[in-house]
This record gives structure tokens, C-alpha cells and sequence, in this order.
């Protein structure tokens, strides 16, 4: 009986002191809108590290959802810093929220772990102490494509984004690198963005440019829908498609069928790739979720990571958080990463693959692999 | 720029006009006979889409889809025509908005509980998977099967309204409704009939684009102006003003998507507006003026 | 007609003082609810104003509030000027963007000014999303809030914003009062009435009907500075169609007709909104069967509904004193 | 005061005014007779130009109004009633008459004064309810209101308006002989420099207040002539009056 006494005043205890420790999240993701799947996706990924470490309890989330509206994530963020007094904030699917917040958090100075948004500015010319990007920049994800593409021998090619700022950092760090080896962009368009949903006019004018090779950027149902229509074209032989990996995505390559069959893009993860920390994370997440895992699912997962290694460096309020995120090291199912201490983006592989048929499903062929993959500051001045 | 792309994007634009047309033709005619006007029209479309994946999903087939979306759209739109549409007839023209508006939001909220938040492909059936090779071009076979349905569909009705009593009694209808009832037409029952044959239209056109543009909860809302402005352009309540209304509107977005983007998502606009201030009862108006 | 009766103006000042109240002692969170509740109020009233009085129901109220908002950023983030004559230029050119939507529509009426309204407003949108100098669809941000702090008001602070907020919705409602009772309201009922017989009697009703439309335009324009300072950030989806099929919900929750009505639609509908969202991301499916039952009920609204009681049970009671 | 020259009006191949030329000095009272389908209500729409005209032109002291809108013709002074009541049926008695005063007055635009509480608009207004009768029911709601009050009102809002041409399309139509009799009177204590144009089918009263009378037959004017004149006029007897000699 006292044994008994004497350990549930001990779990108590321990209870008041891992309260008191607890380090309090903003999760600030799309639950609602065009990109409420990748928000989940997020998330899920977040507390599949939490749970894996033991340490759901260590952490206090507070969801909010942006509905991928600028203006909305910028009122979320306020209500989460001022009314929530959270510690951390994590989330961001959009640039342009990512765009609408940047100043907020920077002049609130509470540390931002972005876990998807990928504008290349915000760790460039705007980048910030409080921000730290654990998933990818636009031009990260998109030059070794370029590279990539010219090693290969093709001279031209044609580009495809929707118009808006993802989409047009995408396109450009892929035309940089594609002419800087000898690559030639002979045309390209922007489509509205979220309002196209019959790709067939580009598609023809694509195919009428003569290019040797298509490379566009497209996420969510418009990737779905593009990917599609790319296939019911018949366009493969004629003019090969390669992409920014977000295009052929696991979350939803499943949707895009035997159209996505052949398409190569480049991406900083993919569920195929092959070390012994990605085996046990396709594992887990598999036994959950019955599906293979995202790049998504990824991005949530390493935020959690990064957040966990800062606090165990000792970080526990906002600016110590803050800083102990930069520079940091880790090894993740993606391969091992660094945050850049130029510039809080992160230092990453990224993978050429090739969507594959494999059995009944698609999986991805992991063709080449750009070794830490590194921003330029442009720019930026963390000091 | 070859004759072989032009051949294309008229495809394109033809393509698209016949989407358009499916789903304007029950909003017009609907408007015509009952002057109502259905901002949920566009919610069928999308609950067609929704619907045709889990029927081909059950069915294991695009064409169990393709009879089974149209006939639960139609179930859908018997179910609001006795709850809502038939109460708001006379309820004047804000009354209608509203509620068609709210009934926006019903399906949007129903799609995303029932069928999640990511888009859903349907796969186009087997023997119109490929291309096609017409006047010099190869062309996506599904694609020309659209343009031929719609072809079908226009050629139909042409025909009942046009040779059939039924047809007749519509007509009278449209132009005049006080006399059709004087003349012993069971108003009521055409009036439900014919907002059927609307909504099964609705729901032909979700199943018809889904192996297209995939079925995302946002498709309702997004087709809906495009609709709305074949209607008005047209003429409301006409047959013919539908088609010339779906043939204009699909050659500009699509030919302007081609050629000049940034001016394209204005030009319809632009026509609607002018069209609305010039000529309101549209280009081809279903009464005689 | 309108008439500011005095069940009215106690609703009026009970409202105003509740989300005073509400604001001061609630934290942050009910500050910016109450700042949410006075854009949608005032672009409700600005509604109100046209489809309640004129009869003209409008779909391109959002693109006006939209092209205040995007003015005023123009002129403060993007170009430098200060903020007060920015304001007043932004609403300023939404009344001018009013009327000129007014004038050219109003030759239609019933559904087709509807169908018209709503083709300038999602003009208006397009050409908005379409720029790249206006951050397209990303939107722009960095536009200032007032500077009060030579009087000792911090509008950086949340409190301070909100009652400004609740102010300008006061501004906004007397003004909309006084004029809907004026000769101006007056006219444009009897437009609403009888837009024919109004002309045989010596009134160009188109040239008044787009006067309104620039009146109510003005106040869409105080909404659009409101908003635009709320978040100091903006995007095209301000303008979307369904921004103004939003305020016309309100509208008719609240009741149609009578501006105070707006206000308590505003009020249900954000706080409907903030509680039905804690507990699902579905609340669009409820705030549409709210909708339909208001309409399928008489379409009086919550305050319209209230008042309609009373002045039966006032007939009954003169029926019964007589 | 008012030249009619020439004025024709056809709707597709059918003419419904030929030719029709008249004059009015100011004061006078001219009554327009004309079997059904004669086409005297659309020489009023198209004297106040609801309906624009084939050819011809309508003169104002010496001014064409033909390019003139509806309003702008009001604003000239002319007043019509109609021969269906065309009232503002959700509002007040008072509030129509005010509405029809007001915007005569120009009173229609002030963003803060209330042209209900103006003194002018009320005058006009109390004015214009002692001609039709209507003093003691100025605050019933129109839908309220009987139909022969509802036909007071009618002419009412013309009168509110101060008019220097009052056009009244039938207003007895449909009313019984009690209130004709309010007509009747009603048309005698007119001011006197008011000029008036009445479509009227009942006989006394339109002799009795007549100074001249203009008979119109498939869009024509086939007489025009003093009240003696008409009555004895063969023409006129034939296509008209024989009804009225039956009545008689």
C-alpha cells in the first residue's frame, strides 16, 4: 500500500515537472481547402515522431487550420503567438501564407519550423533567425532536375507552373540550371493558378513547340488532373515529362494511374529510398496508414525531429528554440540532413526517381541521387 | 503553328463547349419553364463526378458510372425539387439565390465528408483510353467520345423539343405559362419532369468529366460562373441560345488560354457584361420579342 | 421606408456596447472575433442598403470591399503614401467603382442584375488575381494600421483596433440611417416600389439607382480599410463572388431591410462560425441549413422576425383596446 | 401649351396611331373619346414617352419633348394617371403621395434632410389628398385601401406632382356612381390654368367638363369639335356614340 502510495505521488510528480517542462506547438496547417490532404498529411507525420520517441506528452498542440489562405494564416499565427503564447510554431503548406506570416513571427520573434512551404526568399533575402525549414525551397527541389535533364543529352524543353510564386520559382531554378548545361527552354507557360482544370490548350501548345522534353510543377488536384490529361494525350513518346517531384507525389500518384508511368522528377524524398532509418519509417507508417508514406508525411515527421533535438540541446524558450535549430545535424529516412546556418534551409539529398509500375500499384525508381544539396544565401544575413 | 494545332485546340474548345452545354442547357431550360434559377446546379455536376467514382468503384465499371451518377443526381434533384425548388418558385429571384447558395455549401460539405479531401481520378473505360486519329491529328479518344455525346444529347433534345408533343408543350410553356396551364398541360408534372432531365444532365456531365479533370470538391463552385454566363449569354430558357452560348464561351477560354492567358479569364466577362447591358434577353431568346 | 425606431436604436447601442464589452474583458480572441463581426457588419449594411431598400441584390459587394482593401495597399505598401488620405482615397474609389458597376447595371433588374453584378465583381477579381504586381493570388501585405499614438492610442494593440472597428461600424450604421431616411432613401424605396410609376413621376431611376450603388459602395469601401488593416494583408479572395453571397446570408439572417438587422446577422454568423469550427472543419454544411431554414421560414431574419412580433402583438392589443 | 403634330406609332406591321395632330391651350380641358382599342392609351404613353413614336412630334410651349425620357417629360410639368392603378402598393397613402411630391419638388437626392418632414412636400402632399378625398386616409396602407380609394390615389400622385399638363387615363374606371360624383367634382375644382387631358367613357361627366372633345377611331383623330359639335356630329354618332345614346 505505501509502495503504491509512494509511486503514484512519484508518476505525479513527475507529471507536475514534465508539465512544467512542456513545450507548448502552434501547428499551423490547411485542414480545409486545396491543400487539407497534405495538411493531414503533416501532421500526421509530426506525431508519428512524437509517439516513435515516447514523448507525445512533452509537447502541447494547438491546430489551426489556414484554409491555404494568405490572410487566414496570418490571423491564425497572431491568435496562436498572442492568444496561445504558443512556444513554436510548425506548419505552413503554402508560399504565400509563408509570405503573409514572415514578417509576423519575425518581428514576434517566436521560432517558425516551416514543414512545407517552399518560397525560395524566405530563407534568401527574407530569411530570418525565427524561421528554419526542415522540408525544401523551390529552387532546391527543382535545379538538380535541371542538371539532371542536360546531363542526359536533351537540348530543349518546354516548361508548365501554375502562376504564382511557387510556380514560377519552380520554373526558373529549373531553366537556370537546364541552360547552364547546355539545355535550351524553347517556350513555357503559366496557368491560372487553381482556376485550370482543362490542361488540353497547353498540352497542345506544348507539343506544338517542338521541345524534346516537358517540365512542369503542379501539386494537389491540379497535379492529379495534369498528369492525366499529360497521359490521355498520348504524348509520352513525343514529348517526355519530367517534373518537380510534387507532380507525381506517393499522396496522390494512386489518383493519377498509368498516366504517371514513366514521368521522372526530382524530389528531396521519396518512400523508396533505400536506408535502414527509411525501412523502419515505411514500416510504421505502413502498419498505420496502409499506404506508403509522402514526402508530406516526411516534412511533418523531421519538424518534429528538429523541434525534439533542440529542446534536448537545452533550448526551452522561444529564442533559445530558435537557436538551437540552427546549424543542426540529424540523420532522417530522407538521408542526412543539416540546417544551413547561413540560412535555415535545410542541407538535403535529392533524388531523381521515375514512377514505376510495381504489382497492381505505383512506386518510385530511384534513378540518381544530388547529394546535399545546398541554397545559395542570396542574400541572406542571419547576423 | 500548323494546321494539325489548330485541328487540336478546336478540339479542345469544342471539348469543353459540350461540357458546358450538358450543364447549361438544365439550367436554362429549368429557368425558362420554372424561372428558377439554380446556383446548385453546378453542386450536381460535382455530386455526378463523386458519384460516377463510387459506382465505377462498385460496378467495376466506367459504364455502370456512367448510367448510375446521372440517375443519383436525378434522385438528389427529385429530393430538392419537393423540399426546396417547388416551395421557392414564386419566392422571387433573391430567395432562390440564397437558397441555392446555401445548398453550395451542403454539398460541399457532403463531398468532403463522403469522398475526402484529395482529388479522385476515374479512369476513362478501356476502349477510349487511347488517341485517336482524326483529320490528320491523333487526338485523346475520351475526348471525342465527350464531343460526340454532346453531340448526341444536343440532337436529342433538338428532337423532342422539337417533333414531340412533350416538346410542344414545353415550348408553350417557356413562352407562355399561364396559357399552357389554360390549355389543360399538367404544369406540374412537366415542370418536374423536366427539372429531372436537368439534373440527370448535371450528373452526366460529373461523370463524363471526372475521367478528365478528376473529381475535386472545388468543381462545382469553379464550373458555375462558366454556366452561368452560357445561360445568360444565350438567352435564358433557350435551347438554341445554350448551344451558341457554349460554343462561344468554349472557344474563348480555350483559345484564349492558347494565345493570350491574362486576357482570357477577363473576356467572358467582358461579353457577359456587355451582353447583359445591350441585349439582356440574350442572343437568342427563348421568347419572341 | 426606413424608420430608426427606438426597439432600434436600444438594439442598436446594446449590440455596440455587448461587443465593447466583449472585446475589453475577452482577450484576444474575442477581439478579433469582434473585428471579424464589424467587416462583415458593415459590408452586410452596405448590402443591406441596396438589396433591402433598392431591391437590387448584388453579388460584387466583396469586389468592392476588395477594391477599397486593394487600394489603400497600393497606395500605403506599395507606393508610400500615408495611411489616412490613403483610406479616404480607397474609399473613395470604392464609391466611385460603385457607381460606375451601378450605373451600368442598373438598366437590368430581378435575376439579370444579379448575373450582372456578379460579372463586373468577378471582373474585378480576375484582373486582381491576374497581377503580378499585386502578388496575384499570394496577395500583399504590409499595410499599415492607423497612427493614433500622438493621442495615446496604440492601434498595433488589439483592443484599441477593435473599438476603432466598433466605431467605424457606428459611423457606418448612422450614416446608412440618416440617408436611407432622407430624401435619397426615400426615392430609392419608392424605386424599389415602383420603378416605372417613379419615372413617370420625374425621377431617373437608373442615375439613382447608381447613386446607391456608389453610397453603398462607400460604406463596402470603410469595410475594405477595416479589413485591410485588421491583418495588414490581402488577397483576391476578398473579392470572390462568394464573399458577397456571404454577407447577403447575413443579411437575410439578420433581416432584411432594416440595417439594424445586419448587425445581429453579423453577430450570429461569426460567433455560429467560431463555435460550430471548434468542433468541426464542416461548419459550411450547418451555416447552409441555417440559410435555408431562415429563408423557408419567411425570410424576416432573426431581427426582422422580432420586430414582425411586435407589431402584431401591438395590432392585437389596439385590436383589443378599441 | 401642348402641339401633337403628325404623331404615329406602329408595332411591327400594326398601326396603332396615324397621324394624330391636336392642340391645347393652356386651361383647356379636352376630353378624348374613342371605342376600345382606338388607341387613346397609347397617345398617352406615347405623350409621356413610355412608348417612342413612329414619326411626328409632341411639342411643350413651343419645345419638342420627343427626345425627351420619361422623367425629363415629368420634370416639364406633365402628369399622368393611369387607367390600371399603378401605385406603390407596399407603402402608405401618404407615403405615395410624398414620394410623387418630393420628386416634383427636385427633392429627391439630400443625403440628410428627410423630404417626408419637408413643409413644401407636405403641402403638395395635403393638397393633392383634399383634391381626391383622401385627407382622413392618409395613413392607410395602400393594400389596405378600397379599390375606389386606390383609383383616388391614382390621380392623386399625378396631382401631387403640381403638374402644368395633367394626363388621367379612365379614372373612373371601374368605380361606382357615388364616386364618379367625387370625380366629377374633383375635375370642376381644378385650378383653372392646370391644362387636362382625360380619357374618359362616361358620357355626362365627360361633357359636362369638357371644352373640347377629340374622338379617335384605329389610331385616328376622326373629329375633334366642341361638346354641342360632337353630339351632333353623324360620324362620331356612328362609330361611338350610339353606345353612348343606349347608356343614355
Amino acid at each position: 500500500m505505501k509502495k503504491l502510495f509512494l509511486t503514484a505521488a512519484a508518476a505525479s510528480l513527475l507529471a507536475v515537472t514534465g508539465a512544467s517542462a512542456q513545450t507548448k506547438v502552434g501547428v499551423l496547417l490547411p485542414y480545409s481547402g486545396t491543400y487539407a490532404a497534405l495538411g493531414n498529411e503533416i501532421t500526421l507525420g509530426f506525431n508519428m515522431a512524437l509517439e516513435e520517441a515516447g514523448r507525445t506528452g512533452e509537447f502541447e498542440l494547438v491546430k489551426e487550420d489556414t484554409e491555404a489562405k494568405p490572410p487566414v494564416g496570418l490571423a491564425k499565427a497572431r491568435k496562436l503567438v498572442l492568444e496561445d503564447e504558443v512556444d513554436v510554431i510548425m506548419g505552413l503548406v503554402s508560399s504565400g501564407v509563408l509570405g503573409a506570416v514572415r514578417d509576423f513571427v519575425d518581428g514576434a520573434e517566436v521560432p517558425l519550423i516551416v514543414a512545407n512551404a517552399g518560397n525560395d526568399e524566405a530563407t534568401g533575402e527574407a530569411c530570418s533567425p525565427y524561421i528554419t525549414r526542415v522540408s525544401f525551397s523551390n529552387g532546391q527541389v527543382s535545379r538538380p532536375m535541371g542538371e539532371w535533364l542536360a546531363e542526359q543529352g536533351v537540348k530543349t524543353a518546354y516548361t508548365l507552373a501554375p502562376d504564382y510564386a511557387a510556380g514560377h520559382q519552380m520554373v526558373d531554378a529549373f531553366s537556370q540550371k537546364f541552360t547552364e548545361g547546355g539545355g535550351e527552354v524553347v517556350g513555357g507557360e503559366f496557368t491560372p493558378f487553381g482556376q485550370t482544370s482543362d490542361f488540353g490548350p497547353y498540352l497542345t501548345n506544348a507539343k506544338s513547340s517542338g521541345a524534346e522534353a516537358l517540365f512542369v510543377f503542379y501539386a494537389g488536384g491540379e497535379a492529379i488532373s495534369f498528369v492525366k490529361q499529360y497521359g490521355s494525350f498520348d504524348l509520352k513518346e513525343d514529348l517526355p515529362l519530367y517534373g518537380s517531384g510534387f507532380v507525381t507525389s506517393p499522396l496522390y500518384v494512386a489518383a493519377e494511374g498509368d498516366a504517371a508511368v514513366g514521368v521522372i522528377a526530382s524530389l528531396h524524398y521519396v518512400p523508396t529510398v533505400d536506408n535502414e532509418l527509411n525501412t523502419k519509417f515505411v514500416e510504421t507508417y505502413k502498419a498505420a496508414q496502409d499506404k506508403a508514406p509522402s514526402e508530406f508525411t516526411i516534412q511533418g515527421y523531421d519538424a518534429a525531429k528538429a523541434l525534439m533535438a533542440a529542446i534536448d540541446s537545452g533550448a526551452s524558450d522561444r529564442a533559445s528554440i530558435a537557436e538551437a535549430l540552427r546549424g543542426l545535424t540529424f540523420d532522417s529516412p530522407r538521408g542526412p540532413v543539416e540546417i544551413d546556418a547561413a540560412t535555415n534551409n535545410i542541407v538535403q539529398d535529392v533524388y531523381i526517381y521515375e514512377t514505376v509500375k510495381e504489382g497492381d500499384g505505383l512506386t518510385q525508381k530511384v534513378l540518381g541521387k544530388i547529394e546535399a544539396v545546398r541554397d545559395e544565401p542570396n542574400g541572406c544575413q542571419l547576423d | 503553328m500548323d494546321a494539325g494545332f489548330w485541328v487540336l485546340q478546336f478540339l479542345n474548345a469544342l471539348q469543353y463547349s459540350m461540357l458546358l452545354f450538358l450543364l447549361s442547357i438544365g439550367l436554362t431550360v429549368i429557368f425558362g419553364l420554372l424561372h428558377f434559377v439554380n446556383l446548385a446546379h453546378g453542386a450536381l455536376y460535382m455530386m455526378g463526378a463523386y458519384l460516377g467514382i463510387s459506382a465505377a468503384a462498385l460496378t467495376g465499371s466506367y459504364w455502370g458510372a456512367f448510367i448510375l451518377a446521372p440517375l443519383g443526381v436525378t434522385a438528389i434533384g427529385a429530393l430538392l425539387y419537393f423540399t426546396l425548388i417547388d416551395r421557392l418558385r414564386g419566392a422571387g429571384p433573391m430567395n432562390q439565390v440564397l437558397v441555392t447558395f446555401g445548398l453550395i455549401f451542403v454539398f460541399l460539405d457532403i463531398a468532403r465528408l463522403g469522398w475526402g479531401d484529395i482529388a479522385l481520378g476515374l479512369d476513362a473505360p478501356a476502349g477510349l483510353s487511347g488517341t485517336s486519329n482524326l483529320l490528320g491529328v491523333s487526338y485523346p479518344t475520351y475526348r471525342l467520345f465527350i464531343i460526340g455525346l454532346g453531340a448526341v444529347v444536343m440532337a436529342v433534345l433538338w428532337l423532342v423539343l422539337a417533333r414531340t408533343q412533350i416538346g410542344a408543350m414545353i415550348r408553350a410553356s417557356v413562352e407562355n405559362g399561364d396559357m399552357a396551364a389554360a390549355m389543360g398541360i399538367n404544369v406540374g408534372r412537366l415542370f418536374f419532369a423536366v427539372f429531372c432531365v436537368g439534373c440527370a444532365l448535371a450528373g452526366l456531365a460529373g461523370v463524363v468529366a471526372a475521367p478528365v479533370f478528376s473529381a475535386t470538391t472545388g468543381m462545382g463552385i469553379s464550373i458555375l460562373i462558366p454556366t452561368l454566363i452560357v445561360v445568360v449569354i444565350g438567352g435564358l430558357g433557350s435551347l438554341q441560345g445554350a448551344i451558341a452560348g457554349s460554343l462561344i464561351v468554349g472557344l474563348i477560354e480555350t483559345v484564349g488560354a492558347a494565345f493570350l492567358p491574362s486576357f482570357a479569364a477577363v473576356a467572358s466577362y467582358l461579353l457577359l457584361a456587355a451582353i447583359l447591358v445591350l441585349r439582356p434577353q440574350g442572343l437568342i431568346p427563348a421568347r419572341g420579342t | 421606408m426606413f424608420h430608426q425606431t427606438p426597439t432600434r436604436s436600444i438594439v442598436l447601442v446594446f449590440a455596440l456596447v455587448a461587443l465593447a464589452l466583449y472585446a475589453i474583458y475577452g482577450g484576444y480572441f474575442a477581439r478579433e472575433i469582434v473585428v471579424e463581426i464589424a467587416i462583415l457588419a458593415i459590408l452586410a449594411i452596405s448590402i443591406d442598403v441596396v438589396a433591402g431598400f433598392g431591391g437590387m441584390v448584388s453579388l460584387c459587394h466583396g469586389a468592392i470591399m476588395g477594391v477599397s482593401a486593394y487600394t489603400y495597399g497600393i497606395l500605403t505598401a506599395k507606393l508610400g503614401y500615408p495611411a489616412l488620405p490613403s483610406a479616404v482615397a480607397a474609399i473613395g474609389a470604392a464609391a466611385v467603382f460603385g457607381t460606375v458597376v451601378g450605373w451600368i447595371t442598373a438598366r437590368t433588374t430581378g435575376i439579370y442584375f444579379i448575373m450582372a453584378t456578379l460579372a463586373f465583381g468577378q471582373m474585378a477579381y480576375t484582373v486582381i488575381f491576374k497581377s503580378r504586381w499585386l502578388g496575384g493570388d499570394d496577395g500583399m501585405g504590409g499595410l499599415p494600421r492607423f497612427d493614433f499614438d500622438w493621442a495615446g492610442i496604440a492601434m498595433n494593440k488589439s483592443l484599441p483596433f477593435a473599438l476603432y472597428a466598433l466605431l467605424l461600424v457606428l459611423l457606418c450604421y448612422v450614416a446608412a440611417a440618416w440617408v436611407m431616411r432622407s430624401a435619397f432613401g426615400r426615392t430609392l424605396c419608392g424605386i424599389h416600389s415602383n420603378e416605372p410609376r417613379m419615372r413617370a413621376i420625374g425621377v431617373s431611376t437608373i442615375i439613382h439607382r447608381a447613386r446607391a450603388m456608389g453610397f453603398s459602395g462607400l460604406l463596402a469601401g470603410v469595410a475594405g480599410i477595416i479589413a485591410g488593416q485588421h491583418i495588414q494583408y490581402i488577397s483576391p479572395e476578398l473579392l470572390f463572388w462568394t464573399v458577397s453571397g456571404e454577407a447577403l446570408i447575413v443579411v437575410i439572417l439578420g433581416g432584411l431591410g432594416t440595417l439594424i438587422g445586419p448587425m445581429i446577422g453579423a453577430i450570429a454568423f461569426v460567433l455560429l462560425k467560431h463555435e460550430l469550427s471548434g468542433y468541426t472543419d464542416h461548419w459550411h454544411i450547418v451555416v447552409g441549413l441555417v440559410l435555408i431554414a431562415t429563408v423557408l421560414a419567411g425570410g424576416r431574419g432573426l431581427y426582422g422576425q422580432i420586430e414582425h412580433w411586435m407589431t402584431r402583438r401591438k395590432a392585437r392589443g389596439a385590436a383589443q383596446n378599441a | 401649351m401642348l402641339d401633337v403634330h403628325n404623331l404615329s406609332k406602329a408595332f411591327g406591321g400594326l398601326q396603332v396611331t396615324r397621324n394624330v395632330s391636336f392642340k391645347l391651350e393652356q386651361g383647356e380641358r379636352r376630353v378624348i373619346l374613342g371605342p376600345n382599342g382606338a388607341g387613346k392609351t397609347t397617345l398617352f404613353n406615347l405623350l409621356v414617352g413610355e412608348l417612342k413614336p413612329t414619326a411626328g412630334d409632341i411639342l411643350v410651349g413651343g419645345t419638342s419633348i420627343s427626345g425627351m425620357s420619361v422623367s425629363q417629360r415629368s420634370r416639364m410639368g406633365l402628369s399622368r394617371s393611369y387607367q390600371k392603378n399603378n401605385l406603390f402598393e407596399d407603402l402608405t397613402v401618404r407615403e405615395n403621395l410624398t414620394l410623387a411630391a418630393a420628386a416634383a419638388q427636385g427633392k429627391i437626392a439630400w443625403l440628410v434632410k428627410d423630404s417626408f418632414r419637408d413643409r413644401g412636400v407636405k403641402e403638395a402632399v395635403e393638397e393633392a389628398a383634399e383634391l381626391v378625398s383622401l385627407t382622413d386616409l392618409l395613413d392607410t396602407p395602400v393594400k389596405a385601401a378600397s379599390y375606389g380609394n386606390r383609383r383616388q390615389l391614382e390621380v392623386g400622385i399625378a396631382l401631387a406632382t403640381r403638374p402644368k399638363l395633367l394626363l388621367m387615363d379612365e379614372p373612373t374606371s371601374g368605380v361606382g356612381p357615388s364616386m364618379i360624383e367625387g370625380f366629377h367634382r374633383l375635375l370642376k375644382s381644378l385650378p383653372e390654368e392646370l391644362t387636362v387631358l382625360i380619357i374618359e367613357h362616361d358620357m355626362d361627366l365627360a361633357f359636362d367638363v369638357a371644352d373640347r372633345i377629340t374622338v379617335l377611331n384605329f389610331g385616328e383623330v376622326v373629329f375633334e369639335g366642341t361638346p354641342d359639335e360632337t353630339r351632333g356630329n353623324p360620324v362620331v354618332r356612328d362609330i361611338y356614340l350610339g353606345d353612348w345614346q343606349q347608356d343614355a
